[in-house]
């Protein structure tokens, strides 16, 4: 059985609701629009303008007041219309929810769930396109995930809503039409995922770290790779971005001897940064047999353009290219 | 150019601690002709936008301003070159009054070398001579608006700001901030919210605690204007230029008004309005049949003149959608993508593609790791 | 135990959009005398800061309220446990009638494992059941104490949000957030601004444009208070307790105090007021003196009888400095430095120390990198 | 002749005042109460009130107002008390003074400096201890400095109030009472450094590569290492972090062969990691005969208590085991 993305999201939301009368969905455009991707639609129907809430545009306001009831031992779900918007209620995220925890010496909890989509759809704009899974991953006290299929979507997203921390689940709009075979346990209600890698496809010779969408594009580069250059590569899909699954990786490398990254981060600083730190300081670095080199958002703010905007984010030419120029083929 | 005496009617406006502007006031024929004129051509290019979206020339957002046209249109002619004006994404018209050319809006939007931001920005960022953007952060522009302000101040030009947002954008936080800044700096700063009556799918009433949007300054003079008619418009916009050009500080506008279409173009409008109530305010409120109306009244033109006007106007958008459509996009060359992040000649020395071998160097003008 | 009538002065309140609270109320004698002794053990915890501050007992920012205790105490005689109160880094009298010991408010200071916060927090980030911190970023516990109501009406509660925050915070744009979605969803807030005429150093008058503060919900009624009399205080908080119990929404308070040290303990406070302003109202309107007239006017309690409270009360701060002082810090080891960034049983696998061999795993509760 | 940081950053900013009526000081209680820090001590006085503008506590509100003026040709200098409180403002620095320039294609400016302190000072707690150099570091538009020393500070900040470009200029507030020696030229109203590592201390052995308050523990370090192991470190200010060195930091690395790099942000997507995963991208890391550590920030949010706040940042020590770790030394 197959399900799109914004189902899977859906369900997961739904059967969080029925579940926990404490969780509640809170956002612009989420009640009766049914979101602006229609993420949430129907849940106003179902649930009632108590537990779906729709909020004036005022990022920091909502946040900062979900937080503050998660304080009080509620559940909220906060819908950024895009992640983009989040920044202007980064503070509350970061300072309010993330370090509260700590700050109190663990006696007060903060158990909330920022979600949305995150990074560029085509044709947005530098204002509308930028990924923050490096900036949020940056924080001690928030957990990060990056979900790419629907069964990740629903896994994650159960899980991220049960944990007792805050947690920053970054969605991607062009993957939510998309549809995924499902498991059988995945329709399960009780179906969660651990915040662990998946190798998406096994492979001996280069692994390629990706997530969300660039799993897509790494699938499509490794088929390249094999069909037409004999390459047999593994990709894995990260899943979190904090806890950083690096067993997973180091485990492929060991196997592989060669790796590159792929994100659609602005390059510096990024997913692939750490990354690369942290095979540095692991065994990891011994089983190198070429330098890591990383794909990424290249250092530009998003231009409008396609012919532009093609060369902003990677692609499964530039996947390829990179594994060719990593494992020195022509 | 002969002049005509107009009389608004008393519900034009609604004043908040300051004497409304005069109803009437005197205005140049060829004046009204010139608005009739532009707000044509505003909607006949939003009409030229519509089309290009559905035939997928434009993409990502877009969001248009059937409507209110008579805003862009009533502000420009209020203000001088000197002035500010800075907006949200919904600004195609306010471009094409600040002086960009038709073509160069439509190019930008069609992604083309030609737009007014070289095809880097897009629908929602255009910019011109004293136009500050087509911002797409809600509420962002408003302190952004009240710098435009300051800078007047600080230069001591008769000069002012209008800084535009919409009825969902005047909850957001930084649009207080910037009413106190400008009240204590006593800024020359008009605070003029587009009161459309839907922020999205949102319903002014559902997203405001108070939708007297010319009261929302509080301790700063208000006043609501009927933004669907021109003239009220224009009048109101004179008014406030005045006000904060002769130093009594800034003022909140609100002008009503109505958009027509969706929010943007993945929204039809309709959920979460009835038909009726756009089909009522395009027939009742129209600002472009409203003036037709005024000047056929004024016998400033006849039915014949004003039918031949709609149709150049049609024919130049037309003309001017071909020329963007035919100029080219930008080439897609990676000294081009990296062109503008910072100012020429004080780029940092490169700037990384997608992977290394596609890093930028200035100095070289080329690649930065590729012989 | 016995009551006596209290009939406040006509200045004591002053009301926005609402009829002011009665003047005259009941009250019984024990609860007047502790408030009176809660102060007095607040003002001394404040002085034992000052000191151990001095002392070098306690380090980075520390901001005192003295002077403004009757706020502290007026609230919390005027809610139950049930209600939520959350305020800036001025939070130690709060901690206190919240029910946080003085010796632990004082460890937390210090540094100490025996803190509110087991020493994580420091003077900005003190906690207590029902007491939602000392929040560092001016502003920013505005929208969480909406939060607080949002969860009261929520839960359906009988019981509100006291959400405290300064006349310097209180242009941030976050609030103006909070108020419109306090009145949209009619959320039992009570933003309670502490006005105490400076924010660092600028007074009131030159960072908000209205200092009325009372007044800055707008379409939220409003009430100012003689937050320096510790019976208008309470009063007017067990008034707004009942409004928003009562199903009428969020209201905005305005306590009108005066901070008698500078903002913090870098601050000597006297740059920018000058030393008649800081005396003059000390002499004429410090909370203590003021409550312990009326103890005695009503004879309630007899100079000698207060000599011995204000005794007993430095003895009791001494005598909790003293157990403060003797607790030990937490153990400077990695596996505290790591505990509460997670939730125990749900932290991510390894945390960073500053170097790889300082990672810490929690499966292992040990070191990751170790053997 | 020796200058504090402070007296550095005053005399750049005074001068710069002097120079260009179109420069002006925005903030919070920096005219009347000569700066929270008393960097702008006596600006007031000699400037007025046009040029020295004192603001409410509305951070967003005056970073936007400040860039709108910028967008007019006016040369704002922004300080944020600290780079904590310029969270409720990342939005503005952004989206509106980051992003523009490009959006527009060119055709709108924005010549402005956001400063401040960054980073921890001594007890201050989670909410006021973060360091933000990866974060703005990542953000194409902005350009990001770092100074240590008080000639760097002054070099560094006329320059950057000269770029017309958006500048975001991190200082350290437990700097600026430090005396640093101070060249002749530096003196100069005309002296302006380029963004350029500097090598503090040459050496042969290992390269630590690092930025503001951690040169002086890296050279504390470095001292250590020299008398009591025989270690000859190379210490590399790098001053600006975006642009990021990477030329010197390889040309260190390719006489020494090992390296470390020093930091006060959190781990994760730090400076060190962007570092690592550079050398790995260039030919340094042939060079490299040990991998490269990062001595960072600790994986959590501030603690108050010395006794742990003292794990929380590099001090000396630690820098020495990370160097005796890469050494392979006891
Ligand atoms: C900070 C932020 N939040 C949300 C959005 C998404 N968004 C774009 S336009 C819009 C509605 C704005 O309504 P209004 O201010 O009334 O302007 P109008 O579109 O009616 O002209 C929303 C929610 C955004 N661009 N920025
Ligand atoms: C967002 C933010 N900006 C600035 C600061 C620095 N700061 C701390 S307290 C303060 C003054 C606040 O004044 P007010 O709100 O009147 O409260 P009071 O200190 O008088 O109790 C400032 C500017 C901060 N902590 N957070
Ligand atoms: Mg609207
Ligand atoms: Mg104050």
């Amino acid at each position: 059985k197959t399900m799109t993305v914004r189902d899977a999201l859906n369900s997961a939301i739904a059967e969080e609701l029925d579940r926990d009368d404490d969780v509640f969905l809170i956002g612009e455009e989420v009640a009766q629009y049914n979101g602006a991707y229609k993420v949430s639609k129907g849940l106003l129907d179902r649930f009632g303008e108590r537990r779906i809430i729709d909020t004036p545009i005022t990022e920091y306001g909502f946040a900062g007041m979900a937080i503050g009831a998660a304080f009080k031992g509620l559940k909220p779900i906060v819908e950024f219309m895009s992640f983009n918007f989040s920044l202007q209620a980064i503070d509350a995220v970061v300072n309010s929810a993330a370090k509260t925890h700590y700050m109190s010496g663990g006696t007060q909890t903060c158990q909330i769930v920022f979600r949305g989509p995150n990074g560029a759809a085509f044709g947005v704009a530098a204002q509308h396109s930028q990924d923050f899974s490096a900036w949020y991953g940056s924080i001690p006290g928030l957990k990060v995930l990056v979900p790419y299929s629907a069964e990740d979507a629903r896994g994650l997203l159960k899980a991220a809503i049960r944990d007792p921390n805050p947690v920053v689940f970054l969605e991607n709009e062009l993957l939510y039409g998309e549809s995924f075979e499902m498991s059988e346990e995945s329709f399960s209600p009780d179906f969660t995922l651990p915040y662990k890698a998946k190798v998406e496809r096994e492979g001996k010779d280069i692994s390629i770290i990706t997530y969300t969408r660039n799993v897509e594009f790494s699938l499509k580069a490794a088929e390249i790779l094999s069909q037409q250059h004999g390459i047999d590569a593994e990709v894995i899909n990260l899943r979190s971005i904090r806890p950083l699954d690096v067993e997973a990786i180091v485990k492929s490398l060991k196997k592989t001897n060669h790796l590159i990254t792929v994100e659609s981060t602005f390059p510096s600083f990024g997913v692939g940064s750490e990354i690369v730190a942290q095979i540095m300081e692991s065994e990891g670095f011994d089983y190198l047999d070429a330098p890591v080199k990383r794909v990424t958002g290249a250092d530009v703010p998003t231009p409008y353009a396609k012919e532009l905007e093609d060369f902003a984010f990677p692609d499964p030419d530039t996947i390829v290219r990179a594994v060719k120029e990593t494992l020195s083929v022509d | 150019s002969e002049t005509v005496k107009i009389t608004l009617p008393e519900t034009s406006f609604e004043g908040y601690m300051l004497d409304i502007p005069e109803l009437g006031f005197e205005t140049s024929k060829q004046s009204l002709l010139q608005m009739y004129k532009d707000m044509v051509i505003i909607r006949r290019m939003e009409m030229a936008c519509d089309a290009l979206y559905k035939a997928k020339k434009i993409r990502g957002f877009c969001h248009l301003s059937t409507g209110q046209e008579a805003i862009a249109v009533g502000i420009e002619n209020a203000i001088t070159k000197k002035d500010s004006v800075i907006t949200s994404y919904r600004c195609h018209g306010f471009t094409y009054m600040r002086g960009g050319s038709v073509k160069s809006v439509l190019a930008e939007l069609m992604g083309r070398r030609a737009g007014v931001s070289y095809g880097k920005g897009g629908s929602m960022h255009l910019y011109a001579e004293g136009f500050y953007g087509g911002n797409g952060i809600v509420g962002a522009q408003v302190p952004l608006g009240a710098g435009l302000g300051f800078a007047h101040q600080y230069k001591n030009e008769d000069a002012c700001s209008f800084t535009l947002y919409g009825d969902g954008a005047s909850n957001q936080g930084q649009i207080f901030e910037s009413y106190n800044m400008a009240k204590l700096f006593n800024l020359p700063v008009i605070f003029a919210c587009e009161n459309n009556k839907y922020g999205m799918g949102t319903a002014a009433s559902r997203s405001s605690a108070l939708t007297e949007y010319y009261k929302r300054g509080q301790y700063i003079p208000g006043l609501k204007v009927n933004g669907m008619d021109i003239l009220a418009t224009y009048q109101a916009s004179k008014f406030a230029r005045d006000w904060c050009v002769s130093g009594k500080g800034p003022l909140v506008l609100e002008y009503e008004t109505y958009r027509y279409g969706g929010h943007s173009m993945s929204d039809p409008g309709t959920t979460y309005r009835t038909r009726e109530e756009i089909q009522h305010m395009r027939s009742k409120s129209d600002p472009i049949a409203g003036l037709k109306h005024h000047l056929l009244e004024l016998s400033i033109a006849t039915e014949d003149e004003i039918k031949a006007y709609d149709k150049a106007a049609r024919k130049y958008v037309e003309e001017q959608v071909a020329l963007a459509d035919a100029a080219p996009p930008p080439d897609a060359k990676l000294s081009i993508l990296f062109e503008d992040v910072y100012v020429k000649g004080t780029e940092v020395p490169t700037l990384r593609g997608r992977i290394p071998t596609d890093t930028w160097d200035f100095q070289k003008n080329d690649f930065a790791n590729r012989t």
